[in-house]
């Protein structure tokens, strides 16, 4: 047992550091916000360069022959720093299309020529449609399998409102062929997506604690900082706690199911859970914490926030892992 | 002790329902701008003329001169029949009015009374600033009296309506030499005054609910003076302890339909993510029960309160109970709310257009007019006597 | 309406403080808890002799003519001096007793010569006696029914152990005719003893909020009373918003069953859930803000926390209040 | 990063549950007195002669010099089997030794070192004062030097198990005169000396946890200081340390074994006073799956300080986090095991006789060795740093 860093996952780090706070600082995020597409796409290609894609694939397939935990230290930081665009579903969707034989539509989606959007079954054919805008291919994940769609499968598209303004939220039906299918079972990719939206969760419960704490020790009243007083000083203190916690058990889950570990189910369930908490918690007080400057539209705790809500509604949320840990064999 | 309404009451109550169904305005209230303005101003015209403005304002200032109880009916029966919140005239009737009453000149009260109560005005707040938020006492706008003005320079925050007002209440420090509470001055701020400049803050949601206030050597009479130069924390105190009182009432009945809605969405469907229709669900039925447990006891302790009180001459810091309380309850039954409705809904929303709206407002308040944090310091202080 | 308190409630509280302060404060608690019954003895005879068993019952059946209300400020004092003994069995078992045509029961009651205990039903004719040792009679309370029995109706009784050491609770089986029966429709026995106990909860919710309150004051470490510390000051603000809403809502609870109000079931439910979780929180809150000295057996702290768990299952927890609330129609 | 055990690791764990399995005492443990000091000695002392004692203490102090991970690994297979927690022998064998080895001199690492592993002694620790709770530097027992020896006079509080232990970790002011941190000093206290007082508080649950001790001018010789004289604070600071870093591991287990007999009887009977089986309760449900998954969370953190950690020569200030969420969720977990099994139930508890005790006793964790508010101070300080 190992939980220290390599010096690869400290590399994977920093470079995606690296990427986004060059191409997609906060104030980029705003300009896609403002509906400026520009910067997501130099970030994309430059995503695509460095394989952010395929990081958990085999060299075989295309990809740079990393693992999950791999995968999760880079959605971590995306959390982190509220980046946009589907890469959640570009990544997962290659993985698809590699290991469903689709070796060319992999490979475009490897290098960032084409994207993919998310499509989270509803009832039938029936689905919600998540960050789906402008993308190429939709992947409609289910428990049991998970198929690789192109855009056009999306009929009936009706745009749906939502609290995260850059995630865009449609219903559609889909019809017609997928081009790629890998059943659960050869490749959990609701599992490995689930560990992914955990993972950014907990960037996003890091992000605010820091966020907080750097405010609470600048911004004075009373004459003192705001950190000294107890109510912001104890606050910070459970959004470190609930942080840690959050990355911990991201880094138990994001191991197992790579692993196939008996507990993969719960341990992914329970990072879920945590991560969850933790970053709606930790939203929340950082507004609170900012107070007036909080809910303002230029403080971007609300872009933590909105994210989180985004986020929730993929591959079960809190709710839907009841199962799984209340049924969960004890681990080792 | 008697929860029965008097004979009195039950007519009070019946004549305000007819009235206000007869004359609430029905069409959509704009959302904001000059077409709010007026759309507010025109219903406390209409309450005027029917005699209904200022329910529990004292008769010389041609108030009803009712008690508080009334005052609460009308607030109650206003917010259950969907007429307008009292929202853009909150200030004018409910602080600045008060406030002047209590500490206003004659001519003070002779000009401005009758201007609120008759929906010829609209008031702001200018307390906040940047550097002033939890800690009001050490804000830094100044007065430097010159001959018979005031001329003040500095910048306000988080002001509501800033730009739809005709005067503010406004805090300013006059003598900076003095301790952080002595040397504030409260002035009335005619909003229209040259030097004074007006920026709107767009909020998490989307919306524009505060402003900022610039002042650049505004000039303002030393006639405006509420109370004495250098006495503006005492009035500004009375100020904040009238906002803590009634002031959620609305709020309040706001609530319970807010239950009432999600019971029934919860009746028709499963919650947002969920299996089972969310009344079947015993931990969102628990929620929902507990919720509408605690706006009973919220609406018990609003009128204990004000029953109770309703012979002392200011509200005292208990008002910060029902602000502490009010606020957080308000912002866990969103939250409530989006486990059940779910972010993105095209249902409609309570209190705005859509349940996302009502969602993200409610992280407003229990910031606005004081955080919870500065409400659990008064109440621990200045009810329980616990030290600073 | 009135939510002040009249002249003869002043009294009323006035002498039940009194009393309690005379026969009944802490130490002769302790010593009622070390097993000598003789200040209850002392105690039951003065309350008799007060009235404080007919307080709510009208003058033609032996009571004093006062209603819920009054018997509510009553209770109130009773769970902030975690005064031990039958007395809400007694006075409920009074009131079956008067109305159901036991006059000399009635009398024997609400005269302090006999007293009588609770028995929760439980399925069939099996109940749980609370606070039923040294009896005379069991009141068996049904949400539709009251029934009053003779002491020697329970048989079987098998001694059960219990959080609160000075109430007592037992496995019993109830056979045999009743002295008296209430039905629920001339007088809803189990809505008035729901009342009761969420007006002794809401008592424990504010003698816990004062003791926490005066310990914070006098306790100093580091340099200054904790009650200059926010994480003390702030959570007994908390205990003092949850006991002013629920001794507000148990007011409102007591008047609208009184008055057979549309939405008494509403309001007795909401004492009800308002008045546990006021008493439970602050109860635990206590003990923490007592820190070491909290946990102690000479501490009162864990007096008042065993007694809300003695309470919470006499008619209806918090669980069962659920159906009153989620279908209660708007009050007015 | 990997989860997977090396081979090796998984012989350890093999060997260890096998060692465990065939030796550890599977009579009940008796509730206090020398009979439980006796048991807990004799457990102690097998450990020792099986070649257990020590897993993580370092070979040249006879300890078996093993990672950090085979430590846990070995408290985790006690638990799982139901072995006795090391509770009595906490402070000998976690506090006392690891400090003794950071602090101490050649001399008192030669003389008690042996007796800590080879199970011949017990320890107890003797920090808070009645004055000197949260604030333990305000503590007022005095130790006045006289030749080579320290005349010691005062009072402690919350010692646990100072009636059965022969060595106490002492911690007096030396120097009355320099600042509250300063003038401390760390001493070896033989509790056989003349002039000590022991008696036992009798806490809410009706047991004794805890003593006073009393020291009427107990002569302790110079020789037993560890550290220098006035150093105590740094060395009782390293001391804390270690409590709040692997020593919740036993309590963790225990808290999956709460959660599993929960979620068993959940789906037996209905929770107190409901109607349905606690496991068909969404509510109780919901709360279940909650603790799991928080127990999962808190393993995974204490897996990941102490792996991350080892190299480091003492815990850092991160154990504060295990210690708050570790005793905050023990004590809702028991909130929930009261919702589930009712007070009074006859189920056996799992650490204590019932249900009951367990309960009562978890309200001692949130406080005992730091309470919540202290950890948090900690964690805002010491790990964010944020100002005091």
């Amino acid at each position: 047992m190992d939980l220290t860093l390599s010096d690869d996952q400290r590399s994977i780090i920093d470079s995606v550091v690296g990427v986004i706070t060059d191409v997609m600082p906060i104030e980029k995020v705003r300009e896609v916000l403002a509906g400026n597409t520009s910067p997501l796409d130099v970030m994309w290609s430059q995503a695509a360069g460095l394989g952010w894609f395929g990081l958990g694939l085999t060299e075989e397939l295309g990809g740079t022959g990393f693992d999950l935990i791999e995968e999760a230290l880079l959605f971590k930081e995306v959390g982190r720093h509220v980046t946009p665009g589907p890469l959640l579903a570009t990544t997962l969707a290659a993985r698809v299309a590699a290991q469903g034989g689709a070796a060319e539509v992999a490979a475009k989606l490897l290098g960032g020529e084409v994207r993919a959007g998310l499509a989270v079954p509803l009832a039938g054919d029936v689905v919600r449609l998540v960050g789906a805008a402008a993308t190429d291919y939709l992947l409609v994940v289910h428990d049991t399998v998970a198929g690789l769609f192109p855009a056009s499968a999306a009929i009936d598209r009706i745009p749906l409102g939502g609290l995260d303004e850059l995630t865009s939220r449609e219903q559609a039906t889909v019809s017609g062929d997928p081009v790629a299918v890998v059943s659960a079972a050869d490749d959990p990719i609701a599992a490995r997506g689930s560990v992914l939206v955990s993972a950014m969760l907990a960037g996003i419960a890091e992000a605010t604690r820091d966020m907080s704490v750097t405010y609470a020790k600048t911004r004075e009243q009373f004459g003192s900082a705001i950190g000294a007083f107890q109510a912001v000083k104890h606050r910070c203190a459970d959004m470190a706690v609930a942080a840690a916690l959050a990355d911990a058990q991201v880094t138990f889950a994001a191991l197992s199911v790579n692993d196939f570990a008996a507990d993969a189910g719960m341990q992914a369930a329970a990072a879920r859970v945590v991560a969850e908490g933790a970053a709606l918690d930790n939203a929340r007080e950082t507004i609170q914490i900012h107070a007036g400057i909080g809910v303002t539209w230029e403080c971007d705790a609300h872009l933590y926030l909105k994210r989180v809500h985004a986020l929730r509604e993929l591959f079960g949320g809190e709710a839907a892992q009841r199962g799984s840990l209340l049924h969960a064999e004890p681990g080792n | 002790m008697d929860l029965r309404l008097s004979p009195e009451d039950v007519d009070f109550r019946q004549a305000a329902r007819d009235w206000i169904r007869e004359n609430y305005p029905t069409e959509p209230r704009p959302n904001d701008g000059p077409a709010m303005r007026e759309f507010d101003l025109e219903w406390q015209r209409r309450q005027w003329a029917g005699g209904w403005a200022g329910v529990s304002w004292p008769v010389e200032y041609q108030g009803r001169g009712l008690p508080v109880l009334h005052q609460l009916i009308w607030l109650e029966e206003c917010a259950r029949i969907g007429a307008p919140d009292i929202d853009s005239r909150f200030v004018a009737v409910n602080h600045a009015g008060p406030t002047l009453i209590a500490n206003g000149t004659q001519a003070q009260k002779a000009f401005h009374l009758p201007k609120i109560l008759r929906g010829e005005v609209l008031w702001c707040q200018g307390f906040s600033e940047p550097q002033a938020g939890s800690d009001l006492a050490s804000l830094r706008t100044v007065g430097v009296i010159d001959g018979d003005e005031l001329v003040v320079t500095g910048q306000k925050l988080w002001t509501s309506f800033a730009d739809l007002a005709d005067y503010q209440e406004l805090l300013i420090r006059t003598d900076p030499s003095a301790p952080r509470h002595k040397g504030l001055t409260w002035v009335i701020c005619d909003m229209r005054l040259p030097g004074i400049t007006i920026r709107p803050i767009k909020t998490l949601d989307g919306l524009s609910h505060f402003c900022e206030v610039f002042y650049d050597e505004v000039r303002i009479p030393l006639t405006t003076v509420v109370g004495e130069v250098n006495e503006g924390w005492r009035v500004a105190m009375s100020t904040l302890s009238f906002e803590r009182g009634t002031a959620f009432t609305h709020g309040q009945v706001q609530l319970a339909a807010i239950v009432d809605r999600l019971i029934e969405i919860a009746g028709e469907r499963p919650a947002y993510g969920r299996s089972k229709r969310g009344i079947d669900d015993d931990e969102i039925a628990g929620r929902l029960a507990t919720a509408r447990a605690e706006i009973a006891a919220l609406r018990a302790l609003t009128y204990t309160n004000a029953l109770r009180n309703q012979s002392a001459s200011q509200p005292g810091p208990e008002g910060s109970m029902v602000k502490l309380f009010y606020t957080e309850l308000r912002q866990r039954l969103m939250r409530l709310a989006m486990e059940i409705v779910g972010p993105g809904s095209t249902l409609r929303g309570i209190t705005h257009a859509t349940w996302d709206e009502d969602y993200l407002f409610s992280y407003t308040e229990t910031i606005a007019g004081g955080t919870s944090d500065i409400q659990r310091n008064i109440i621990g202080e200045r009810v329980l006597g616990l030290p600073r």
